[in-house]
């Protein structure tokens, strides 16, 4: 082992998240979403510009997380709440940190019509198909035949429709700039992920419109799995319901992800 | 040829997860079974026997928890600091 | 003033890691109460360090009718690990009882004005069979140091309320309640 | 039937389930999220419907669609999801539907904490939104009441197609405690009101819209005359040592039950204290607490919210005795003996003790 | 003119719906909306098995106005309504009729969930591009630079973004499966309308899933036109940002609508 | 200043103009429309913030948002839409965020009409979402006191950092009468809680969630302990002949100016009436209230409710007089004369008349 | 060549929106200029001079207030009624 | 009792089709009635009638503060259409004026318990040169007959609140007004 002195630092924990440990469950990726938003904000210099929206859900304290301004919205608002700030504070960056029962469920209508007006925030959506906080019920994301606390059986998708979408939707939005889908699952896509937010900020900056990254995330506790496994029904089950890719890439967004 | 590199870990932030231990390209990270941190957990520990760290950082890349400071011998081609572990 | 959590009534706090079983061995006491006609409650904790990691609940068998089912101040804790000793041992009323898996938590009590019983609950379960009944363990050992109930009330009480799937476990769990009042047995 | 240990919020669902509750919509929430749970099997085990709404307000609203055909349905929430169902509540009792909603109140206001509350109160009893109307709203103190209480919730709903308020807390929704089950109950035939399709009978319409005031009046006086009758029939309360009380302790639901323990203590150590306990929070049982305010010397309410219920005390008692007040809120759960401490204060001042 | 006895009555108003006189504008096309799902449900004979939910919006009285079993929804929430009652009665017809503030503004969340639940209710989707009910303000359907009472110097994209498309967005959902737009404004197309709509309820008779028959629709009062020159608008602004067509229409129903 | 002929619902838009309000956001609902149509101009023309709202729940939210940026911010909307905005309010009230939000009162309950109504002060001033708190009412009775107490609020919600809701009914938001706007005021300057970004300085967090009981309570006795300064300081009410009242009339807003009416005369008749009109509805004016009870014979409250403020007057009143209550539901308006009647009919029963 | 037909208006639902007189392809139709109706709108009325009614029914397929009943000479390839005027 | 509605308190509605003018012609009262130093409210009717073709409004002037802005039994009903007669003619109080554009509508009233005045409003206005101008052919009528008001107070407000798009109509209006007076002063 080489002393670290000689050493260049190459990577630490980024300035835009603060020293406090996090209540996730351990190995949970919402870990890896806030340090790769953190990472982002660092490296565009924006962690004194940036007001952060938290959600209600296992994210709920992202506020205290992250190095930020932040705020706590209802469950399912926060672009609403992201919307009344951008508006009085046009020159911030305004980001909104979301899980899929937040977003996809009961936050529908707010993400439509910030998609739809073309709102210029950026949300960072944590799809883990399930509502972690609350201890693992179904969510509209939640895969066919999952087995979560609601849908003891498995998803009925008779009863309760395939999975939601929600890149693939808002991407008929004009309004939208930039909506692509990641995971978290690897390192390899987690440097994706990382690429993929700066830009969602980057369009925010330029005023280009409304960007969402979609991260596929992992609730280990919830699908009752060790966080390895978690990370493996990732790549196995929940990529070929939701391919990764560039949803919507406006025009003008396209030179930035260039 | 491999760089040389080094981590730090923040075993009291660590939860013992072993996405790092799992993840490290070299396998030379595993959780310390001796040591319990104040939130309960065996944190995880680099342990070079047959190899070396590379300060590659996936293990950074991966951790959800921050816990990880990367090292790495300085390489001719200067990059910015994060940046280089997104490649 | 009255001593009014006089012998009718006694609170338990069980508390552990999330897999430790202390949910199932703090229900598994309300039934044996239960079927031996005390009033009982049982309750979780499901404040804020639910996504901690330690888990505990509270049972409380009771000749009279129960008003609040919280105890902020038990008569007996049973603790699993190191987070729970931490949490409960200043909390245990005077006179109390405080029952500490000594396999998993290396403190011990100074406290003079309580009971401390050191039960090396997971080594003994290991030993019959499985890690997975140091919650019983434990609470042969308090019931047999407190006996608020007879242990045979927690012995119907398995035969009785082990989930099917569990049943297989049954005679494990009523060894390890046996062990562990033996643990005290032998100490008195 | 045989006594069971059972989960307050699992024992409402099954008994909504005996009592013939055919269609659960609801959205996950702590502390009543298990209510959901149970029935996301239970109901669909039977063949009856269990949906996860996207939300409190699609919840309620499906709620009223399936109330307008007739049958017997309920949701449940708490405190957040409870204001989210406002309008919907109120749209539900203008159109004289029967049903039932489970509130299982939190700390709060805002996001505020998943503990055990009473602060939802006023929300329950005075408005559940907008326009003049009150719901029935029960307040169960055990788990057993809690079942009882949801059975009696369906019947008082069909019988004065009327809204229904289960109102708990989460401490009631999470205990365990040995309780009895109910029969179960036979399915009414479907109401003549109810939307089913107009064959062979003039079409049936379910509306809250009155534009002209005349009309809107005519049925806002409907609604009076209906509260009326309730007010009249379904005051309930318990009351324990109110025979020769001189200091009347008043809670309801958790707080009661804990004031119950306290008011025991207090008998221990010779103090002349009963216990009222209001079972159903509309109508309050003004009544019979106006009886007994003129038999006391005084009356401590008590409560796990700011003083809400303390108001209904104050309108039954009307300064026929001093009303005196110990809450605790956000979630902090009340202790006996601190209780205990304010009866004593207060049978001091009264002179209660010799 | 020849003596009606001896002619053959080849159009009189239909049964479904009732006599009282409708409270919409003159020339509003509300009404022959009105006329082409009562047409529709006399045709499939499915008038004494039809509920009906009238939306919040001129057409509140909808469930007056057809001679079916009907109720009143809250304010964008007939989906659910809706949901409510298809649930306990599989075997009815159940319509939404619903206008655009209330479909696409504040109840787009309920549409979206009903339609990815697949939920096999028919909705009736009358786009008129206002607020009619209120008194004329924007809506999210409201076109580029249109006036409206709350966008008095035409809606500004900038500020309110694009108008939404529903049925494009509703299509990109597997739980529709019978998703089309079609015009009132004139003979021809009103005829494809009713088609269309007759298509929907059978969709729903046979299960297939959600179906929404979208129509673009006048408000003559609110566009401050005359019923004529509002039918003329439609064909030369609306259409052009409202593309008629199927949307989505699932192989099974393209059976049915073949 | 010249008086100008103002309709109230344009006339309290102008005036949040006048009094800084950098940002709107609504959702349309006969009847206040006009004052989200209003401002959708005037904002833009001076280069401040308006957006319609995609609904009522959107519109609460985008204005918790601006609110957390410590500027002036407003809502609007009337009793259905206001059912819609209880989660919000109660979040709003929870983050200790100053803002403004007027409810233009409709018949109801459900979908009602758009005639005035004053049903819904119990939300307004009970709850107005979940959880222990209330936010300060305040209650015009002419276009006036609309434009002086649109300033007020905005004032009063800075200065106690406090939801502050302005309740009237159609009947104040659709007429015009002669009134005068407020001076333009200066803008205050940006609070050192708001959230703005974190420069140069530790990160501002605004949040309403306090997972622990202990936290939670504290921060509930904060609210309580600033709901007792708000009572002790802002009650207001309106007074008319009280010094030799023997019956007191009391209503608030259009009850309380047509009770102003019936009043004049019935004193032009002789009888010994006065007219207690709480401009604040929260905090109640009690204090005041209480003395005047003393001194009457008995109360008669009016309202266009089934009796909601009834029982803050009885509570105030407390038993020292009777308390008569008239009401008309459901978007009806009291006439003068049948006030008169009921007046007359009391005064007669008080022997006041000779 | 064109069929024979007519059609009877319910001139107390009409509000006069001449929506039918527009479409109406035999220019037949117009507003009674001397009848006001209770709802205060001058209704629809036929009035065949040049031409005459075919029953082809266009003004029903448009009128939005449903106040027309068409009647057309029988054609000798029956059809359901209204499935006929939508073809 | 007194008559609480002496001289001092004057409560006037106008009622017509939408185009007709009623809501102008009701504030345009109002104005009159601010600037000469009265109380003052003007109403609209928001009701169900709302998109039933007419259109109402209440104006009441007076020396007191005014409580109700609604009048359900006014002094003076201007009705500019049939379905507006038909509504107010029973509605105006005792003793109080009807006055009715008698060129559109053809019904007179029978009632002997109040005045009636039947102007041809509309074709004089149209004689002056629009239709649009009987609103103010009948306010002239209506206050000339019952004086709440001196007519120059009508014509002051017209200069001064007629908005500034249709000030080209200013000769008009004051024109209708004047014409409207003379109506009823040659029939006294
Ligand atoms: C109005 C309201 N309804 C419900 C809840 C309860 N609740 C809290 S978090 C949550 C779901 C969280 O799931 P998700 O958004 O997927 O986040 P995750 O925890 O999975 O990251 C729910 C239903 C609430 N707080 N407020
Ligand atoms: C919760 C709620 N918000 C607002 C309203 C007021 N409102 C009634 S109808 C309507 C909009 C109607 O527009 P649309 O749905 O397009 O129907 P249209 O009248 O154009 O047919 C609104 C905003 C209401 N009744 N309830
Ligand atoms: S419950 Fe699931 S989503 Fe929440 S912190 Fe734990 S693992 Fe992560
Ligand atoms: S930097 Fe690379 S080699 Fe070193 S421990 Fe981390 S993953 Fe392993
Ligand atoms: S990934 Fe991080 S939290 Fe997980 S074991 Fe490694 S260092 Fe610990
Ligand atoms: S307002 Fe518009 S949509 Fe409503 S009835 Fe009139 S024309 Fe039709
Ligand atoms: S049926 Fe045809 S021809 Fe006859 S009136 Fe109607 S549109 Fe004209
Ligand atoms: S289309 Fe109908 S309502 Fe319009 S004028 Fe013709 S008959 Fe009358
Ligand atoms: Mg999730
Ligand atoms: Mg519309």
């Amino acid at each position: 082992m080489i002393p670290a002195a000689e050493l260049e630092r190459v990577y630490e924990r980024p300035e835009s998240l603060t020293a406090l440990h996090t209540n996730y469950c351990p190995g949970c990726t919402h870990g890896v979403a806030h340090r790769l938003v953190a990472e982002a904000l660092d490296e565009l210099e924006l962690r004194e510009q940036t007001i952060l929206v938290a959600p209600v859900g296992c994210a709920v304290f992202a506020y205290e997380y992250f190095n930020l301004d932040g705020c706590e919205a209802a469950h399912g608002r926060a672009p609403a709440m992201a919307t009344g700030i951008k508006r009085l504070l046009p020159d911030r960056t305004v980001l909104t940190y979301q899980g899929d029962g937040d977003l996809a469920s009961i936050g529908i209508a707010e993400i439509i019509h910030a998609a739809a007006r073309g709102e210029p925030i950026t949300t960072i959506f944590v799809n883990n198909a399930i509502y972690g906080m609350t201890g693992g019920q179904m969510a509209p994301t939640s895969l066919p035949n999952q087995r979560t606390t609601s849908s003891p059986s498995g998803r009925d998708v008779a009863l309760t429709g395939q999975p939601l979408r929600v890149s693939e939707m808002l991407a008929t939005l004009p309004g939208a700039a930039y909506i692509v889908r990641r995971s978290l699952h690897d390192p390899a896509n987690i440097r994706k992920a990382k690429k993929a937010i700066l830009t969602a900020i980057q369009v925010q900056q330029r005023g280009l419109g409304f960007s969402m990254v979609e991260l596929l995330s992992t609730c280990p506790t919830n699908w009752g799995m060790t966080p390895a496994e978690a990370l493996t029904w990732v790549k196995d089950h929940m990529l070929s319901i939701y391919p990764l890719g560039d949803y919507k890439v406006s025009d003008a967004a396209r030179e930035l992800s260039a | 040829m491999a760089l040389k590199g080094t981590v730090v870990i923040d075993q009291e932030r660590c939860k013992g997860c072993q996405l790092c231990t799992l993840a490290c390209p070299q396998n030379v990270l595993l959780l310390d079974a001796d040591l319990l941190n104040a939130k309960g957990y065996h944190p995880a520990r680099l342990e070079e026997s047959h190899n070396f760290c590379t300060g590659c950082a996936v293990c950074a890349v991966i951790c959800p928890d921050a816990c990880i400071t990367v090292f790495r011998q300085p390489s001719p081609r200067r990059v910015e600091r994060t940046e280089a572990i997104y490649g | 003033m009255n001593n009014h959590n006089g012998n009718d009534r006694t609170e338990f706090v069980f508390s552990g890691f999330g897999g430790q079983g202390v949910m199932f061995v703090g229900q598994l006491l309300a039934y044996a109460a239960m079927d031996a006609g005390f009033n009982v409650t049982w309750i979780p904790s499901y404040g804020p360090e639910m996504r901690g990691g330690t888990a505990h609940c509270t049972t409380i068998v009771s000749r009279k009718p129960i008003g609040s089912p919280m105890s902020p101040r038990p008569h007996v804790a049973v603790v699993l690990n190191l987070p729970s000793f931490t949490r409960y041992e200043p909390l245990v009323r005077e006179g109390g009882l405080l029952v500490v898996n000594s396999a998993l938590v290396s403190l011990t009590s100074h406290r003079q004005d309580m009971r401390t019983l050191d039960i090396p609950a997971t080594t003994i379960a290991e030993n019959l069979g499985s890690v997975r009944a140091a919650n019983m363990v434990l609470l042969g050992a308090a019931l047999t140091a407190q006996p608020a109930l007879p242990l045979a009330a927690a012995h119907s009480a398995l035969e009785a309320h082990l989930p099917p799937q569990h049943r297989s476990l049954l005679a494990l769990n009523h060894a390890a309640l046996d062990a562990g009042a033996a643990v005290v047995l032998e100490r008195l | 039937m045989v006594k069971e240990l059972l989960k307050g919020n699992v024992a409402i669902a099954e008994a909504a389930v005996r009592a013939g509750c055919r269609a659960y919509f609801g959205y996950p929430i702590t502390p009543q999220t298990e209510l959901l749970e149970y029935l996301s099997s239970r109901m669909i085990a039977l063949g009856r419907v269990f949906l996860q709404a996207e939300s409190e307000v699609a919840a309620i609203n499906m709620v009223y669609g399936a109330a307008c055909t007739g049958a017997r349905v309920m949701t449940s929430s708490s405190s957040p999801g409870f204001s989210l169902m406002q309008e919907g509540l109120s749209y539900i009792a203008a159109s004289d539907l029967p049903c039932v909603v489970v509130d299982v109140m939190r700390g709060g206001p805002g996001l505020g904490n998943i503990l055990p509350s009473q602060g939802d109160y006023f929300q329950v009893t005075r408005s559940a939104g907008h326009g003049d109307y009150h719901p029935i709203v029960l307040a169960p103190a055990t788990v057993q009441e809690a079942i009882d209480m949801t059975v009696l919730a369906f019947d008082l709903a069909d019988h004065y197609r009327h809204l229904v308020i289960l109102a708990l807390d989460g401490l009631i929704g999470q205990m365990m405690e040995p309780a009895e089950l109910p029969e179960w109950q036979a399915d009414p035939p479907t109401p003549d009101w109810a939307v089913t399709g107009a064959a062979h009978r003039a079409p049936n319409r379910i509306t809250s819209m009155h534009l002209r005031a005349d009309e809107s009046e005519a049925y806002n006086q409907h609604i009076q005359r209906r509260l009326e009758h309730i007010r009249a029939a379904e005051q309930r309360s318990i009351e324990m040592y109110t025979d020769d009380a001189e200091l009347l302790v008043i809670g309801f639901g958790s707080a009661g039950r804990i004031a119950a323990s306290a008011v025991e203590m207090a008998r221990e150590d010779g103090l002349n204290v009963g216990l009222f306990r209001p079972q159903t929070l509309y109508p309050f049982p003004s009544d019979r607490l106006a009886e007994l305010a003129e038999q006391v010397g005084a009356c401590l309410v008590v409560e796990m919210n700011a003083g809400q219920m303390l108001d209904d005390v104050r309108l039954a008692v009307s300064g026929r005795a001093p009303v005196e007040f110990f809450g605790r809120m956000g979630g902090a759960i009340p202790l006996p003996e601190e209780i205990l401490d304010t009866i004593e204060m207060l049978c001091w001042s009264l002179h209660v003790v010799e």
